[in-house]
């Protein structure tokens, strides 16, 4: 049986179908989760995919990590279980507690679709580990607030733990501290990224395939094990 | 608190009404007493001033648009035709593609955001009422000089509308237009296209069918939204202390038709209607007397059951609201509890407020007395017909006329400071200051987007089939002939399919026009459809659907009459579309079809204060020929690229620019070479290796190509004039976040 | 120094969907004293020494201008602080 | 009925960049009253009656766990009205 990948769609969700869409590409078998249901269904990783939970109405976020599927994902996610939050999924995982810091409106205050560039700056992540170490991909980045905030102290922690796993490059897009795109946990195996990977899985229809390497990485990770 | 019921009408015969600040006429007011044999009650008032006013009724264009229908070219593609919420198209494999444009001006006018956002919202609803699974939406939009004051209020606040409920939709937006003149300013218009996808089992029509069937209203709560006008009539049959004031503004909830949308695809999916329409303008007034007239039967409704979000509105302003995100759909008794589960799945509020009736009549009655007793028909479909006088406006003889000298360089050195001024002008500018606030990526099928000749999305990722649409208007070139104006712009739109590589199948158009009692403007707008009407018959394309938008003016002055024309195109293999910019060196570059020196309505002219004396003929014929041309060609071209505002001029600089690879070419004549707008021509990139295939499509076709230059290098050569790909760029990008920030 | 505050809030006709969404998620998490929930802005405007009546005028001036929009929105200016 | 309001800001050290837009408008409008300019949310409450105590130790929950991010936002509290 292949590799089992939840992708979980919230109200508002809108990037849940190409995240699948990556999984699949990836060589996984991608399993729709639902917000209400706080069943995992014996899948092994969950992506968060991008969009406007509930709006965003409040804060970006916010309410979704009260959906009843997120208590079953924290739980798991303490204990090691990987997930990967793109956008609107970091955002849900920093309102969750996941992850440390977050993200708030664009400096330039407009919503922003544009190719960007990254550098990877961590590769030992369930998520990044197939790509190698300064490693620069162009994905699509499309947000509004993606600004990455927190204070120095954790700033400081980020830095020295290496838990900044990419960086923009070439451009700041929104004002984030210290450059930073995405960020993971102690552990590794969540990782929360804001610009979007699962548009750059095909060439035909993004900038890239670099994205791909994203999904990847963690069947590497797990099947590889 | 009195309540004015069909009774009480009866009683009362003689009760004075407000019709004529309702809008109504008066021999419109004698006709609707003529219809129900008594005086309308206010909520009857409510609906027919409503559903008769210009904006729903078309009661001044119908007469012309009914040429669609007369002239229609057989076609086959067309399952679904004008008359319905949106046209429907076969686009093969068991797919069909339903698309439309509509208009959301004034309302953009007065708050630009807000007017944006719900005029995106309204159009997708339009789409998702038919069975589809919205795909993407284009926005083709028009204001003021880019450097005036107002358009600094309307145009930031309109682009952010526009991205933000789309956005928030998760509808990739893949094309659309930015374009200014003065005659816009107070007029700004804002054109929302949405194309959407089913299989062909699934297409939904706005029909209440069978006796018994169950009306279910869903969606937001109804509020006082965009009713300004009908709080007369409340008012008038309220004494009591109520708040008066009604927003004329309407505020969209992007997330509450996010999940609207998947709410109904699933409900679709279940099969679960006999007929659904959504609620836009005149709100369940629209509504219930549309479905019922298309029905088999009458209606019957309880207005009292509908949910409120401000319960202090009267009945006729239920009738009247035009809150957002609403849907209204005939589910059979049988389903009905499938039906509620879905909607409670997607928190989404469902009411059955009626039922369909054997009768013919629509009753509405409020907490048990009857308010309204119609014949739906004549509320939704007779309405008034006015045949407007139409006089050619005395300007046209004038311009014809007309004398212009339009100062054209010669010099290496006035070649390349005319280049870098045209490109800088806020019509030719790079878009992105306005594309980037949009998500053209979501849902991981656009192929081609902005700045793309026609944005383009996969279908179906096993077969690669896909579609390609694109809206365009020539606006200078309508007034000064509308007939030629719409022709030209179909064409134009046409050849912006088929450069991309795709086959246009089918047409919509969103017609902006001032106002339909002067002579004049509808002189314009009956000359524009005769001239879209004829095009589309010569050039075997079926009008699907569109909409007409009047009064866009400003004391007498009117705006360039303004048909929005979308195109509709089919390509079997997305992966094979061809790109507009040049994508590698040692490339040849050829310019399909030839130029002329008619500069009027040109983008140089522009510049110079000029509009010109008589506009382009379009050459359908050749058009046709031209699109026969690229399609069998598409196999050889690396590259592609229409010409059109700006020219030859334009067109270069945006095929090098895109990937920053630069070319050199040899024009005579220079100036009118890069400056004229001569329609019916392509630039396109092949390999020397094609050029005999080249020669030979040439030949076919019966059009004029010619090499003009090769592609490489990191700047721009024409003749002996050097641009380099920094200072193009440089020109071309700064002029949008100078003006907006 | 002085804190002068505008609030700026939706006109109570007007639909307010971020007001909307907080009031639905807070059942869901066990609270339920909302009967209704509004959401609206606050800018706090520090200005130099105590806000004389002009300073007042001006900021009044600048709230209708351009920290609300007087077509859906209304505004409160107070001086805290 | 009563009002209670949940005023919620970003932490001074957070940076602020729809405060930062308003404060640079101004001066290009002619006003120059400001020394600084921050933006937050102001929500507006309605409750049954006056409210109680233990109905405002349940805003204040709410205000920490819903209304604001305490990793860039402080809150406040208020009766008003
Ligand atoms: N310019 C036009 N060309 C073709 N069809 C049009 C045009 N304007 C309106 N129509 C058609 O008339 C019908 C009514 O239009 P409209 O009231 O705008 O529809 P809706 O209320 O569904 O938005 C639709 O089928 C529309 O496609
Ligand atoms: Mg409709």
């Amino acid at each position: 049986m292949s590799f089992r990948i939840g992708v979980v769609t919230f109200p508002g969700s809108l990037d849940d179908r190409d995240a699948a869409r990556a999984v699949e590409i990836a060589g996984a078998t991608a399993v729709p989760l639902f917000h209400a249901s706080d069943d995992l269904k014996e899948v092994e990783a969950v992506v968060l995919p991008g969009g406007f939970s509930y709006g965003d109405y409040l804060r970006c976020g916010a309410i979704a990590r009260f959906a009843p599927i997120m208590n079953s994902i924290v739980t798991a996610a303490e204990h090691g279980f990987p997930v990967l939050g793109i956008c609107n999924g970091f955002q849900v995982l920093c309102e969750s507690h996941l992850l440390p810091g977050a993200l708030t409106r664009n400096q330039g205050l407009h919503f922003l679709c544009r190719d960007q560039k990254l550098k990877i700056e961590n590769t030992e992540t369930m998520w990044t580990n197939g790509f190698t170490q300064g490693q620069e991909i162009v994905i699509p980045l499309k947000n509004g607030e993606g600004s990455f905030q927190c204070d120095d102290e954790t700033l400081e922690m980020l830095e020295s733990e290496g838990r900044v796993i990419a960086r923009y490059v070439d451009f700041d897009p929104n004002g984030s501290r210290n450059l930073i795109a995405g960020i993971s946990n102690e552990r590794g195996n969540v990782v929360g990224l804001m610009p979007h990977p699962e548009h750059a899985i095909e060439s035909l229809t993004g900038p890239s395939e670099d994205g791909l390497i994203f999904f990847k990485s963690i069947l590497h990770q797990m099947v590889g094990r | 608190m009195s309540l004015d019921t069909v009774t009480n009408a009866q009683n009362n015969p003689d009760a004075s009404q407000p019709w004529a600040e309702l809008g109504l006429k008066e021999d419109e007011y004698a006709r609707i007493k003529n219809i129900l044999g008594r005086r309308p009650t206010s909520s009857e008032l409510a609906m027919y001033s409503v559903m008769w006013s210009e904006h729903c009724s078309y009661k001044s264009s119908k007469v012309h648009l009914k040429q669609f229908g007369e002239k229609a070219p057989k076609s086959d593609a067309l399952l679904v035709g004008i008359g319905e919420n949106a046209g429907v198209v076969d686009i093969g494999q068991n797919y069909a593609v339903t698309f439309k444009i509509e208009s959301h001006n004034h309302p953009s006018f007065v708050e630009p955001y807000q007017g944006a956002a719900t005029g995106v919202g309204g159009i997708v609803r339009d789409i998702l009422t038919m069975g589809a699974r919205p795909i993407a939406v284009m926005d083709p939009l028009r204001f003021g000089l880019a450097d005036a004051e107002d358009t600094r209020r309307v145009l930031p606040g309109i682009i952010a509308g526009v991205g933000g409920y789309g956005n928030c939709l998760g509808l990739p937006n893949i094309g659309g237009e930015v374009v200014f003149d003065e005659t816009y300013a107070g007029n700004p218009l804002v054109n929302a296209l949405c194309v959407g996808v089913m299989k062909h089992e699934d297409i939904k029509l706005a029909k209440a069918h069978g006796a018994g069937n169950l009306v279910v209203l869903f969606g937001a709560k109804t509020g006082g939204d965009g009713i300004g006008g009908v709080s007369v009539l409340a008012s008038e049959t309220f004494n009591a202390a109520k708040p008066t004031k009604r927003p004329s503004v309407q505020v969209g909830d992007p997330f509450a038709e996010k999940v609207l949308i998947e709410c109904c695809l699933e409900i679709f999916h279940a099969d679960l209607v006999v007929g659904i329409q959504d609620l836009g303008g005149a709100g369940l007034s629209c509504a219930t007397s549309e479905l019922a007239s298309a029905g088999s039967g009458g209606m019957e409704i309880e207005l009292e059951k509908v949910p409120l979000r401000d319960p202090s509105l009267s009945p006729e302003e239920i009738l009247m609201s035009e809150s957002q995100e609403r849907m209204c759909a005939i589910v059979e008794p049988k389903h009905i509890k499938q039906f509620m589960a879905i909607c409670k799945k997607w928190d989404v509020t469902a009411t059955v407020i009626g039922e369909v009736t054997e009768g013919e009549r629509l009753h509405i009655s409020f907490n048990g007395e009857l308010i309204v007793d119609v014949p739906p028909r004549t509320v939704a479909h007779d309405g008034p017909v006015y045949n407007r006088p139409i006089a050619k406006p005395a300007y046209v003889e004038e311009r014809a006329k007309a004398v212009i000298n339009i100062p054209m360089p010669t010099s290496a050195e006035d070649v390349k400071a005319a280049i870098l001024k045209l490109i800088a002008s806020p019509n030719i500018a790079d878009k992105s200051w306005v594309t980037s606030q949009y998500d053209k990526y979501v849902q991981g099928n656009s192929v081609l987007a902005q700045p793309e000749d026609s944005g383009m999305i996969r279908i179906d990722e096993k077969t690669n089939l896909g579609v390609a649409i694109s809206t365009d208007a020539n606006a200078r070139w309508s007034y000064l002939d509308p007939y030629e104006g719409a022709k030209l712009a179909l064409a134009e739109s046409m050849r912006n399919i088929a450069t991309t590589g795709a086959k246009p199948l089918a047409v919509t158009n969103c017609l902006n026009f001032g106002s339909p009692e002067d002579p004049g403007v509808m002189w314009q707008f009956a000359e524009t459809v005769r001239g879209l009407a004829d095009a589309c018959l010569e050039l075997g394309l079926p009008v699907t659907g569109g909409n007409v938008s009047f009064y866009n003016q400003t004391g007498s002055v009117a705006i360039l009459p303004t048909p929005v024309i979308g195109v509709l195109g089919v390509i079997q293999d997305v992966r094979k579309r061809t790109p507009m910019g040049i994508n590698k060196s040692g490339s040849d570059l050829w310019l399909i079809g030839d130029v002329d020196s008619n500069m009027s309505g040109s983008e140089w002219a522009y510049l110079h204060g000029e509009i010109g004396n008589l506009s382009p003929k379009s050459d359908l014929a050749k058009e046709a020929r031209l699109v026969d041309l690229l399609l069998e060609g598409q196999e050889i071209f690396e590259a592609a690229h229409d010409v059109s505002n700006g020219g030859l001029a334009a067109t270069l600089v945006e095929t090098v620019l895109k990937n920053k690879i630069g070319a050199s070419v040899t024009l005579s004549d220079v100036a009118v070479a890069l400056f004229s707008e001569t329609p019916g021509r392509v630039l396109v990139a092949i390999d020397p290796n094609h050029t005999n295939e080249m020669v030979a499509l040439a030949g076919k076709y019966q059009i004029a190509v010619n090499k003009i230059g090769t592609t490489g290098g990191d700047k721009l050569m024409i003749n002996d004039t050097k641009l380099s790909i920094t200072e193009l760029s440089k020109a071309h990008t700064e002029t949008f976040p100078k003006l907006f920030g | 120094m002085a804190l002068i505050v505008v609030e700026v809030m939706l006109k109570p006709e007007i639909l307010d969907p971020q007001g909307q969404a907080v009031a639905s998620a807070l059942p869901r998490l066990g609270f339920n004293f909302a009967k209704s929930v509004r959401q609206g802005k606050r800018f706090e405007i520090e200005v130099e020494g105590t806000p004389t009546a002009e300073q007042l005028a001006q900021v009044e001036d600048a709230a209708h201008k351009l920290l609300s929009n007087p077509v859906i929105e209304t505004y409160v200016v107070k001086v805290e602080g």
